[in-house]
């Protein structure tokens, strides 16, 4: 079981991912800066953490969603390499294609961190199973841009074919339908505004988390 | 060469920033203004000489990186 | 040529030097300067960089201590907090940016804080700020506000560094002048820390990060000039912050710094390359010699003086091990940050500039520090007031004197603000704004040990006594580390003021400075770090003196710590220290009585040590669930916000007896703690208070959802809490 | 009728945003981009037939709101 996080410049939540991976799989995950090209093959599963990839700049998620790396790991996703991009990360898989559509500006038009309550509607997948029967947990949220947006078509299709994973109990940023994560059609890519990487300490942001990564590593 | 690229958010795509804009116009007291919209600008400072070349390239760029069609659309313009 | 330029009274002037000072540049170099030694000159003998009118004064402080590594003088401060490892922290204020361009100058504040404590080895764990604004009805006060948050967030959520906690004001006192103050705690290994001080001769000195452009030209000499109001037209270029490059900035300094390839390192703030040269060479005793057409150009055509006070952010210096040059351009160039070797250290004690072909600048380097002016401003004591008597001050309707209170500009949540901030990036946050509490937990990584730190001043009780005030800050930072069970260890501060040659507010600071040395010396608990910004008045009008305190403190083991939210139903309350009932400068003779009037409260600071060396073992010993201290709106407030983080109602039995219900309810007698403890533990911690003579008495019950009294308070914790949410938004939105 | 606000950043001010374009494009192979600027348009709706009415009232919209005088500079086009 070999997990990996990519790290972009202004990439801020490397650690953070790094920690809950490690705290799930036991072993610590390898970090793959975004000049290398390829991801190792024998890498089982890779992280896309949050931050500021870029600053930022242009749109969240542009300029890492083109970098070498992220190249890359469209081939190995599309082969089936699961992978999970929170946050920052999100943005960066919807800018690849790799999940339909976009992340725009709060509708408050602020930064807003704050735990915030989600509702699993789909816990028959890769990255839910580990959470049985619960159907509410609570990550922290941390951005400015997380306002999911598809059009009505995609939206349908989405609900549809079981790929929204987690919506908002009250939306925080005016994302349609409540979306807070979603997953690609083959069910191996997953991507969510909120992080639940920081929720998998006690000390900090509860626990919630844990079983988003237990059910993905024991998926593998 | 200059090109100047014009990226807006698509018809039908809600623009809070848009929204926001024209109510605190309206709040000064600038009644006139019934919508507004934002979106971005880039000016690109370019060599080469053939405006017909550039415009192609300009809107590769636009293309792989400076919209996202998903939600945005484009218009470039070149100056010489 | 700058060389041409005839130097006539009126740019010495413009300069912001006196003619007494010109004389003695005159003097010390025997000949007239050029504009550009002229610049460098004004900047570094500006109040920012010398300090000129504080200085004789901050040397009374008290610096020393045995956790202090390194005290003031140095980019930040240095403490030890075990185990090798060490906390670096720093408070700086960006008012007059932040007035001008709010979103920027706030952002621009906590940049140039952040870079002060990771040039000095540390990894940024922690930002936090301290922030006064006007009046909330003033025209300019929502666009600050806004502005301000949105900066500070998002440069630090950029950086990724959480923004833990703060402290925010609203008072006419700073219609014209609001105070942004920002923080850093950062952290480092105690043996590898890094200073200013440039070594040897003939060694490379490194420029890195961001171009130099043309930024905030005399921004130094302008953050010592008051306003008036034209300055908003004839504001020099404001400088814009990149938070993109300060993190890439942190990733390679971060970097080589693991190497041992760093001689010296400072990073370019106020008056950029001028102050960071000037600064290395003249505490390493070591002269400089900077090519400046090597120096990263953002714009073509840029002037020796203007490079030389360029203000542009994002910049380090740093003196290089001959030999590792080619490691410091891989590591920089790895980050595609902007890197050139400019100079060499030299022999001569002097800076010498070199640009197309001419030397521009060549003057002796001591001078520019030793003989940098220290005046004795003549200073007045403000006149003592008369006590206000609790007992003139009515209050029949203890319901409606909680709402008014609860909602009022001082007391209300900053939910608004701090929601803009990332609190828990790094995954290393115990507590943060988001309970409420007085002091924020930072874990340090990996391990199971923690920094508390906070930041407060109550300037309505400096403006009334500068002293007691003074003494009041650090005492109240002091405090709300003990409540979180920690350890005060040290202090920074932000010193603000108005214009010091005004010998009423000269007063003022010196009033304010030995009353906090005062404390410090009380509580065992030195100043490692600081600042001072004066000259915050617009037409006449003075700031109320602001002297904000950042304090840090260390929770040994995370087994055992406390903070508000943790109170349980029926969890008995208990008050800590002695209730006189002060209301004078108290929120609710404010808020309530329409009255400013009033001594404030006075600080025993044998007191103060007493009852919190008593709560911080109580903590230490679990047996205290929650802990908070009294201040702003006194206990009725801190109980109510015990009750808000808990989510649990209150029964307040007030003891008999005939102290008038304002004071009792909303004094705000210092050195008080309100404690939430199990009621098998009530007996022995009220006999062991007994013992120690420390006063201690159980006021309450936790329980159910109303926060009641028999004195005829009856309210639902709900709609308590609904007030209390509901003013900063509606400022906001109006 | 219709303004097109262009608000972009004074000449000499730090354009981060753009010098991050300017790489990123060049990093894709787009080697005849030699720098990039960000700005915003703004696109307003208005009531009212005058044109020379709405110029100068969309200019104070810029002085007042739209743009920030301190680092930015501002243009304003009517369109009928
Ligand atoms: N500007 C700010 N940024 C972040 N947190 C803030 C800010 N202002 C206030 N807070 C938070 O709000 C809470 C209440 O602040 P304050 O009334 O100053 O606390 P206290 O008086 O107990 O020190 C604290 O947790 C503080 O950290
Ligand atoms: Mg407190």
């Amino acid at each position: 079981m070999k997990t990996a996080v990519i790290t972009f410049p202004a990439s801020n939540c490397d650690r953070d991912a790094r920690m809950a991976l490690e705290k799930v799989t036991g072993r610590p995950a390898q970090m793959i800066w975004h000049r290398e090209s390829e991801i190792p093959s024998d890498v089982d599963f890779v992280v896309i953490p949050g931050g500021f990839s870029y600053g930022d700049y242009l749109r969240c998620g542009a300029m890492a969603a083109r970098s070498p790396i992220v190249k890359d790991l469209v081939e190995k996703a599309n082969k089936g390499l699961p992978v999970a991009g929170f946050c920052n990360g999100f943005q960066i898989l919807t800018e690849t294609g790799l999940l339909p559509g976009a992340l725009l500006m709060n509708q408050g038009l602020n930064f807003v961190c704050k735990p915030q309550k989600l509702r699993i509607t789909n816990g028959n997948t890769r990255f839910t199973s580990g959470y049985g029967s619960t159907q509410e947990v609570v990550y922290p949220i941390a951005h400015h841009e997380g306002n999911y947006y598809a059009d009505d078509a995609t939206l349908n299709k989405l609900e549809k074919e079981g790929r929204v994973l987690f919506k908002y109990v009250g939306n925080p940023n005016g994302s349609a339908r409540d979306i807070a994560g979603i997953c690609n059609k083959a069910g191996n890519v997953f991507g969510m505004m909120p992080h639940p990487e920081r929720a998998v300490d006690p000390l900090h942001g509860g626990t919630d988390g844990l079983n988003f990564f237990k059910s993905i590593i024991e998926s593998i | 060469m200059k090109a100047i690229v014009q990226i807006g958010l698509k018809p039908g795509v809600l623009d809070p920033q848009g929204r926001a804009i024209a109510r605190s116009l309206s709040d000064l007291g600038f009644e006139e203004v019934t919508a507004a919209r934002q979106g971005k600008v880039i000016e690109l400072d370019l060599t080469g000489e053939d405006a017909g070349t550039a415009e192609q390239r300009v809107t590769e760029m636009c293309e792989k990186l400076l919209a996202n069609t998903v939600i945005e659309s484009y218009s470039v313009k070149i100056e010489s | 040529m700058a060389k041409a330029i005839e130097i006539t009274p009126e740019i010495v002037a413009e300069h912001g030097l006196t003619p007494e000072e010109y004389q003695i540049i005159l003097d010390r170099l025997g000949r007239a300067p050029n504009m550009n030694e002229l610049g460098i000159f004004s900047v570094m003998w500006s109040e920012h960089c010398s300090y000129k009118s504080s200085r004789r004064h901050l040397g009374k402080f008290l610096t020393k201590g045995p956790r202090v590594i390194q005290g003031p003088g140095e980019n930040a401060g240095v403490i030890d907090i075990d185990d090798g490892d060490a906390i670096i922290f720093k408070m700086e204020s960006h008012n007059h940016p932040s007035y001008i361009e709010p979103y920027q100058g706030a952002a621009t504040g906590v940049g140039g804080i952040m870079r002060d404590v990771f040039t000095m080895g540390a990894r940024p764990i922690a930002l936090m700020n301290a922030l006064r604004f006007g009046e909330p009805t003033h025209s300019k006060t929502k666009t600050l506000v806004s502005g301000v948050i949105a900066g500070i967030g998002g440069y630090g959520n950029c950086v990724g560094v959480p923004t833990v906690g703060g402290e925010t004001n609203f008072h006419k006192g700073y219609n014209g002048n609001i105070l942004v103050n920002a923080m850093c705690v950062g952290l480092a290994r105690a043996d590898k820390v890094f200073y200013s001080a440039a070594k040897g001769v003939g060694n490379p000195i490194f420029y890195v990060g961001s171009k130099t452009g043309r930024d905030g030209i005399h921004g130094a000499t302008m953050a010592s000039a008051e306003f008036d109001d034209d300055s908003e037209e004839k504001r020099p270029t404001v400088q814009v912050g990149d938070p993109f490059t300060e993190k890439l900035l942190i990733e390679a300094c971060m970097e080589l710094m693991a190497t041992d390839a760093i001689i010296a390192i400072q990073d370019m703030g106020a008056a950029g390359l001028t102050s960071s040269s000037v600064e290395m060479a003249d505490k390493g005793g070591v002269g400089i010699e900077l090519n400046l057409d090597d120096v990263p150009q953002r714009e073509e055509g840029m002037t020796a003086y203007e490079m030389m006070l360029s203000e542009s952010q994002e910049r380090m210096l740093m003196v290089i091990q001959p030999g590792k040059e080619q490691l410091a351009f891989d590591i920089f160039h790895k980050w595609e940050l902007d890197v050139a070797q400019i100079g060499v250290t030299t022999d001569t004690g002097r800076l010498v500039l070199n640009h197309k072909g001419d030397v521009v600048c060549d003057i002796p380097i001591s001078p520019l520090a030793d003989d940098a002016p220290n005046y004795d401003r003549p200073h007045v004591p403000t006149d003592k007031r008369d006590e206000v008597k609790a007992e003139t001050i009515a209050l029949t309707d203890l319901n409606a004197a909680l709402k008014t209170m609860i909602g009022s500009p001082d007391l209300a949540s900053r939910r608004w603000i701090w929601e803009q901030y990332d609190r828990h990036v790094m995954a290393d946050t115990v507590d943060s704004s988001q309970s409420g509490g007085d002091a924020a937990i930072v874990r340090i990584h990996g391990k199971n040990k923690a920094v508390a730190i906070t930041t407060d001043v109550t300037p309505r009780y400096c403006y009334a006594d500068p002293h007691e005030g003074g003494k009041q800050c650090v005492a109240e930072t002091w405090r709300n580390l003990t409540c979180v069970g920690a350890d005060p260890i040290a202090i920074t501060d932000c010193l603000n003021f108005g214009n010091p040659e005004r010998p009423e507010i000269m007063g003022q600071f010196v009033g304010c400075v030995e009353g906090m040395n005062e404390a410090c010396r009380a509580l065992d608990y030195p100043v490692v770090s600081g600042n001072v910004s004066l000259y915050n008045e617009t037409n006449g009008q003075a700031i109320p003196p602001t002297p904000a305190v950042g304090g840090v403190g260390l929770i040994p083991d995370l087994q055992h710590f406390a903070t508000l939210a943790g109170a349980k139903e029926g969890d008995a309350l208990i008050l800590i220290g002695e209730t006189t009932g002060w209301i004078g400068s108290s929120i609710y003779l404010r808020e309530v009585g329409g009255s400013e009037d009033g001594a404030p409260p006075p600080v025993d600071l044998a007191l103060e040590k007493l009852n919190g060396d008593y709560v911080r073992q109580l903590i230490r010993a679990r047996r205290v669930h929650a802990a908070h201290d009294c201040s702003d709106g006194g206990l009725l407030i801190a109980a109510t916000e015990m009750a808000m983080s808990s989510g649990i109602g209150l029964q307040i039995d007030r003891p008999a007896g005939n102290m008038a219900l304002s004071g009792w309810y909303f004094g705000e007698d210092q050195a008080r703690y309100l404690l939430a403890v199990d009621e098998n533990s009530v007996n022995p911690i009220l006999s062991t208070a007994d013992g120690k003579g420390i006063k201690a008495s159980r006021i309450g019950t936790f329980k159910g959802g109303r926060m009641t009294s028999n004195d005829g308070l009856d309210l639902a914790l709900s709609d308590i809490r609904a007030i209390y949410e509901a003013w900063f938004p509606a400022l906001m939105e109006s």
